[in-house]
């Protein structure tokens, strides 16, 4: 926050710029990948996707937000009304804010906190509380199952998910994302993901379950608790609880490529584009995130306790076993 | 640029006393007695003595910031407070759950099963 | 500065005051989220950024949400009036809390604060990180507490278990086999 | 309207109505209070219009009390104003996703009553479009179990097949879904020219993609298997005594098919198996149901190969006005037994109509098994039984 | 009918048993004999004969479906023997229903029919038993489960009561503001076409 | 502990390989099938062939169609005839049974291939085909009224009599092993 405050003074003209750019992209990232989604998911199903609005359906999302802007915010009768509104700005504040510590490029991170990763945990965590608003608000029994279940899945799946961050932050000493990056090199082979491959597939995983994805997408489970906390949104409310699920979500892509995949860094040192290199992260962060779809449109979704099992019972032990595994290494080496 | 300008500039940059904490510390910390004290729900309860943590939490970092002392040592302080407030609140609702669960009530009046 | 100490000092102390007046536990504890929110900005005004964060993360994240949990699994949810009322003492509570007040704003101003000034913090992490193991000088006690601590949150996570658990043979049986 | 008024004895009502309904042990058990909870009858990935009222400990199912008529449309009554031809076409209604079988069943019924033989290539055709429509069942059933788990694509890649068979459905019948093809007598009209080569090569090419799409892509996934093994689990008694036939009886283990058992049409002719299974769980039905899709394909094949040439429509008549008597036909439809009950009083309209529908029998289950399951497998438990909302409601 | 317990393994495929045995006609339990034109020879038919001939009233052969008419009283208690003599074990009950007969004799108005099937000797009963109004008929319920639900369509359809039925409800129409009884022939239904509101 | 995955992946394989398969679905305003020679749609009439038979009317198990008969001499033969003056079909209760186009003695009523009905009123379905438009809403088949039969055969006591028919057994599906 320091750092912020310094940039304020400094060169304040750059840090409104990048802020709003960031929000331009938060707020266009959920369309744009509402679209990636729908298109994947009908070539999967051997369908088309859409394909009415514009050149091959590409301006569905235009249509999509401009519908939402137009239908009618209904909210419950007996809901907590200031609650039942607050639930998606306090969902997606939290979604947003993050990206201000993530680095696209060398040069190109709003706020390079020296707490960066803290931040990114802290902030996180807050999104279970919009989750409860939301369910608590909306006054019906699905959307309080749902709540609760998303509540619960949030806070289990920090632990894991912050164990596993601690493997990549005792690798670089530093708690800062840009440091993180610096230190893996630009060739694929010094990045993380190879000494901490099981810790990279713990954030996955434990990622996954953070945003709520499928498999672990229990808080929406649209098959028995019809639409989870969401399910009493209507219109623009709905539309920024979509907007803040899938602005996680590439949030979640970018930091488990930031940590584990290199960030910026290119994937081998003559592939270096300088200024450009925020192509590679966007490249990389866009593969992440179609895995995230593919898996969507292949599994299941799992049950409350085996989401729990899966939680504490393995990766858990999995995150601990990798930390001695890799202090042990540290001091050896 | 203007000297009254400048001049609110300044005080809106000036340096606050520790005192500004302080006192809102210690109307947090009352507020949170208060609460204590009147409130009938024991989640409630729960809450407020949070809040009076967090009012001796605010007066340890600001006496860490401050004083030339200190050296930090207070937040570290701090980090073990919030620490243990995590503990309680763990274990101080399982236990509001597990006396609701045979009183089906949390009305801290009602649990009296203790009296002599 | 100022600016932001007026609005965080008012978010903190309205939020705390809905604490405890708002009838409804729910929102008692979204305001008491927002109380703690609130301290986190103060802690980063205080040079105490990484203690803000986990304030937010401990406070925020999972002290209220596990509230909350204790609150929807302590109300019938159906019934939603989440209401709770005062108890009979509340003017009686109140002229104590006020002493409360009052008496910790006399000990604070008997001591003359005008000499210190702000920035003696440790700002970095890894200062407060060595502060908390008892690396600097003058900390080793913490050595002691941090492990006291861990220990804490141990028998606690284990208490909070035991205590909260069904007994064995009761409740349902969960038909699913293994 | 009603000409007398009806007061049924104060002894039969009066009687406690938990009985042997709910589970009595598994309440008040609990120290913590239950959340009620409507699931339906809009609810997303119920089977149609059903209302299951829910009594919730956390997430654990203590009552599970369905409540059914919300698409009643009184066929039974229906029927009894229509003539005997023209209530074909309202069987097809019942149970949507088994047409064929439904129109097998009432013709049979009636057929019995009329003493009527069918020509025998009438009976093949009747025996091959019964077998389609069990794979254009069976096969978007497993869809609808992964779409209840949270899978979304093999329920498409499941109604990909049934288009298919639709489209031959169409070819042959002229509709998609409600054909009106299976006539009292025979059927309404011999196969085109084409459709026995289309329905060959498309059996054929079903035989090629079945493993890849609808086993490997299912039967192996680990959360697939951790979501149904032990799910919905009951034993042979209990389903037997809950009046359970079809998939959701066979695997348990009973071995009971009507097709062999009890044979109606030219089923002792062809050969096929009898799938049975051990579990008894929602991964036994899955289980289950692929292999009768497979011995589907078999039947398909034998029925193709030895088709006899001939008439197509008995004579019956040209008023159908059977004698006083009580007809039955019943039919292994895909879900179990379909029966149908007709009394006929000399008239051209039938006297009573009653349809014994596998999905009104099979629900029965979900009172009994769903308590003490988590709420998300209840969804599960559905795709073991596997009702058709107008098939319960009739 | 192979043993169920004998299978193991997850899929298993019986082999179709089609053969029947081909026993001699001096069998009385052989299986042609449920079908014999003469329905005296029906084996359940004797066996019920010996063990409770009041019960029966009539027997009711037509095509190759038996019908056994029995008394009200003794409906659960000739269904509890067949279910339990042991070699009849007609332990599957099908259906349950009613038939109203009121255009086709005057008493009893109403028939209850059950569908028995013996899973072992694959042969089907129909044990029917006549009602009038207001008269309960033993609940199957107590035998069979499964009788649930179709004795509370009967309830819904006819007004049968089911005496000893635990949870008598309708199952399809309005649970409560309606006294009707849709399937009686006498509820005359209305053929008003509902257009109100549509011109 | 290997195989734990296996399944999932396995199953992704399949999901990758169907994203760069073929698609099967076609964009249905722009692409219209074939419809098969037998396909049924929406029922039409020659009103030059229709003798008035009514029997359309009365086998419909909807009562969709709707016709006024008057006596005319159409064809000037002298001897007036029935005539449809006429004739409704009502779309928005049809099912496409085609139970009247079998039914149809002069084969005046058949189906075409139209198939997209759709209306904002559904009086608008109600398709008039006669000179005289039929009002839609009204029944044309009362509906069957049957005499209860005065229990004429069965006067002895209380034994259900039912005379059982001495027809034989159309089949004998007992002897399935026969066959």
């Amino acid at each position: 926050m320091q750092t912020v405050l310094n940039l304020l003074e400094m060169e304040p003209i750059r840090f409104f710029i990048s802020f709003g750019a960031i929000l331009f992209l938060v707020l266009n990232l959920a369309a744009i990948l509402t679209m990636a989604e729908r298109k994947t998911a009908g070539y999967i199903q051997l369908r088309y996707g859409p394909n009415r609005v514009g050149p091959r359906g590409l301006l569905q999302p235009a249509a999509d937000v401009f519908k939402l802007f137009t239908k009618e915010n209904v909210s419950p009768g007996r809901a907590d009304l200031w609650i039942f509104l607050g639930a998606p700005i306090a969902m997606f504040i939290p979604a947003a804010a993050v990206w201000m510590v993530i680095p696209f490029a060398p040069n190109a991170v709003v706020a390079n906190l020296n707490i960066g990763i803290l931040f990114f945990v802290a902030v996180t965590s807050i999104g279970a509380l919009g989750v409860i608003m939301a369910g608590y608000g909306s006054h019906s029994t699905f959307s309080l199952l749902g709540a609760l279940r998303g509540a619960a899945q949030m806070i289990s799946y920090e632990v894991p998910l912050i164990l596993s961050l601690l493997g990549v932050i005792m690798l670089t000493g530093s708690l800062s994302f840009v440091d993180v990056v610096n230190s893996q090199g630009p060739n694929f082979w010094g990045w993380y993901f190879l000494p901490q491959l099981p810790m990279a597939l713990t954030f996955y995983i434990a990622g996954l379950a953070e945003v709520k994805r499928v498999p672990f997408d229990l808080p929406e489970g649209e098959s028995e608790i019809v639409g989870g906390f969401m399910v009493e949104y209507s219109g623009m409310t709905w539309a920024l609880i979509q907007a803040s699920e899938f602005a996680s979500m590439g949030l979640m892509a970018s930091i488990n490529v930031t940590l584990f995949f290199g960030g910026w860094q290119p994937p081998l040192e003559f592939l270096d584009l300088g200024n450009f290199n925020w192509i590679w992260f966007g490249l990389k962060t866009a593969l992440i995130m179609f895995t995230f779809q593919w898996i969507r449109w292949s599994v299941p979704r799992l049950r409350m306790d085996q989401l729990m099992d899966l939680g504490w019972k393995i990766l858990v032990p999995i995150t601990l076993v990798w930390l001695f595994v890799t202090a042990g290494a540290m001091l050896v080496f | 640029m203007p000297p009254q300008v400048q001049q609110v500039l300044d005080t809106l940059n000036a340096e606050l006393p520790l005192e500004g904490y302080l006192v809102v510390g210690a109307i947090m910390f009352a507020i949170g007695a208060w609460g204590a004290l009147i409130r009938r729900n024991a989640v409630v309860v729960f809450m407020c003595v949070e809040l009076m943590i967090n009012a001796v939490n605010l007066t340890l970092v600001a006496f860490a910031d401050y004083l030339p002392g200190a050296r930090g040592l207070g937040q570290s302080y701090a980090v073990l407070v919030i620490a243990i407030a995590a503990a309680e609140v763990a274990v101080g609702l399982a236990i509001v759950l597990a006396v609701f669960r045979s009183r089906r009530t949390v009305n801290v009046d009602e649990i009296n099963s203790m009296k002599g | 500065m100022i600016v932001a100490f007026a609005f965080l000092a008012g978010m903190t102390l309205v939020s705390a005051m809905g604490v405890v007046i708002s009838r409804n536990v729910v929102h008692s504890a979204l305001f008491m989220s927002g109380s703690f929110l609130g301290v986190a900005g103060f802690f980063v005004m205080l040079n105490a950024p990484a203690l803000a964060a986990f304030q937010v993360l401990i406070y925020v994240g999972a002290v209220t949400v596990v509230i909350l949990f204790g609150i929807m699994f302590t109300q019938k949810p159906q019934v939603r009036r989440f209401r709770t009322i005062l108890n009979a003492q509340r003017w009686a509570g109140f002229f104590v809390a006020a002493g409360v007040g009052a008496f910790l704003a006399f000990i604070l101003s008997i001591q003359n604060w005008g000499a210190t000034s702000s920035g003696n913090g440790t700002r970095g992490v890894a200062a407060f990180a060595r502060n908390l193991l008892g690396v600097t000088q003058g900390s080793e006690i913490f050595t002691l507490l941090f492990e006291v601590a861990s220990v804490l949150l141990l028998v606690a996570v284990v208490a909070a278990i035991v205590v909260s658990r069904r007994k064995t043979g009761e409740g349902v049986d969960r038909g699913v086999e293994e | 309207m009603l000409s007398e008024e009806r007061r049924v004895e104060e002894s039969a009502l009066t009687q406690p109505a938990s009985g042997r309904l709910a589970n009595p042990d598994v309440r008040d058990e609990f120290g913590l209070e239950t959340l009620d909870m409507n699931m339906g009858p809009q609810h997303p990935a119920m089977h149609g219009l059903l209302r299951l009222i829910l009594e919730l400990d956390g997430e654990t199912v203590v009552r599970c009390d369905p409540v059914m008529g919300y698409l009643h449309r009184c066929q039974e009554k229906i029927a009894e104003n229509r003539m005997y031809p023209a209530v074909i076409p309202l069987t097809d209604r019942l149970d949507y996703f088994a047409n064929m079988h439904n129109e097998h069943g009432y013709v049979l019924a009636v057929e019995d009553v009329l003493g009527v033989e069918v020509p025998p290539r009438a009976e093949y055709i009747r025996v091959l479009m019964c077998e389609l429509m069990r794979l254009a069942s069976h096969i978007p059933s497993v869809g609808f179990l992964m779409l209840e788990l949270g899978a979304f694509t093999p329920i498409l890649y499941s109604f990909r097949e049934r288009e298919r068979i639709q489209s031959i459905f169409e070819a042959v019948t002229g509709a998609r879904m409600m054909f009106h093809y299976i006539r009292i007598g025979g059927v309404k009209a011999d196969l085109p020219e084409d459709i026995p080569q289309k329905i060959w090569d498309y059996v054929e090419t079903l035989e090629a993609n079945f493993q890849r799409d609808f086993v490997d892509l299912i039967q192996g996934n680990e959360i697939f298997i951790s979501r149904t093994r032990g799910v919905g689990k009951m034993t042979q008694e209990k389903a037997l005594e809950m009046g359970v036939t079809g998939p959701a009886l066979r695997c348990t283990g009973v071995d009971f098919d009507i097709r062999r058992d009890y044979p109606y049409s030219i089923y002792p002719e062809l050969e096929f198996d009898v799938i049975t299974d051990t579990a008894g769980d929602v991964e036994a039905s899955y289980r289950v149901r692929i292999a009768e899709c497979l011995q589907s394909i078999r039947l398909i094949k034998q029925c193709l190969e030895k088709m006899p040439e001939g008439e197509v429509l008995g004579d019956t008549g040209r008023r159908i006005r059977p004698a006083e008597g009580e007809g039955f036909g019943r039919v292994e439809s895909p879900r179990g037994e379909y029966a149908v009950h007709v009394v006929s009083d000399g008239t051209d309209t039938p006297y009573r109509v009653h349809y014994r529908d596998p999905s009104f029998c099979n629900m029965q289950l979900l009172q009994e098994v769903v308590p003490g399951h988590y709420l998300p497998d209840i969804m599960p438990i559905m795709g073991l039984v596997d009702p058709v909302s107008g098939g319960w409601d009739k | 009918m192979s043993d169920p317990s004998a299978t193991e393994g997850t899929v298993v495929v019986a082999a179709p048993e089609r053969a029947v045995a081909t026993a001699e006609p001096a069998d009385p339990w052989a299986r042609e004999l449920y079908f014999d034109d003469d329905v005296e020879k029906h084996p359940a038919l004797r066996e019920l004969r010996a063990a409770m001939p009041d019960a029966i009233v009539d027997v009711v052969r037509f095509r190759d479906e038996t019908t056994i008419h029995v008394r009200r009283e003794a409906y659960r208690e000739v269904c509890r023997f067949l279910r339990d003599h042991a070699r009849l074990t007609f332990n599957f009950l099908t259906d349950t229903t009613a038939v109203d007969m009121l255009r086709l004799r005057e008493s009893p108005r109403f028939d209850v029919v059950a569908l028995l099937y013996s899973l072992p000797n694959r042969v089907r009963l129909r044990i029917k038993a006549g009602c009038d109004d207001g008269e309960p008929v033993p609940s199957l319920v107590p035998l069979w489960n499964g009788a649930n639900w179709l004795e509370r369509e009967a309830y819904d359809m006819f007004g049968v009561a089911f005496a000893g039925h635990p949870d008598l409800r309708r199952t399809y129409m309005w649970q409560d503001h309606f006294d009707h009884h849709p399937l009686l022939k006498s509820f005359e239904i209305s053929t008003k076409r509902t257009f109100e509101g549509l011109r | 502990m290997p195989q734990v995955g296996q399944g999932i992946l396995k199953g992704m394989g399949i999901t990758l390989k169907h994203l760069f398969g073929k698609k099967i679905t076609r964009m249905y305003p722009e692409y219209k099938r074939d419809l098969p020679e037998r396909s049924r749609g929406m029922l039409t009439v020659d009103m030059d062939r229709c003798i008035a038979c009514l029997q359309c009317m009365r086998i419909c198990p909807d009562h969709c169609i709707s016709i006024e008969q008057t006596k005319r001499d159409a064809d000037g033969s002298g001897k007036p005839k029935p005539y449809a003056i006429g004739f409704v079909i009502d779309d928005s209760r049809c099912m496409y049974c085609s139970l009247c186009v079998e039914v149809c003695p002069v084969n005046c009523i058949y189906h075409t291939e139209e198939f997209e009905a759709q209306a904002y009123n559904r009086l608008e379905l109600a398709r008039q085909f006669g000179e005289r438009p039929v009002d839609p809403t009204i029944d044309p088949k009362p509906p069957v009224k049957k005499k209860p039969k005065k229990a004429a055969a069965s006067a002895d006591g209380d034994a259900p009599k039912r005379a059982p028919k001495k027809v034989p057994p159309k089949k004998a599906p007992k002897e399935g092993a026969a066959a």
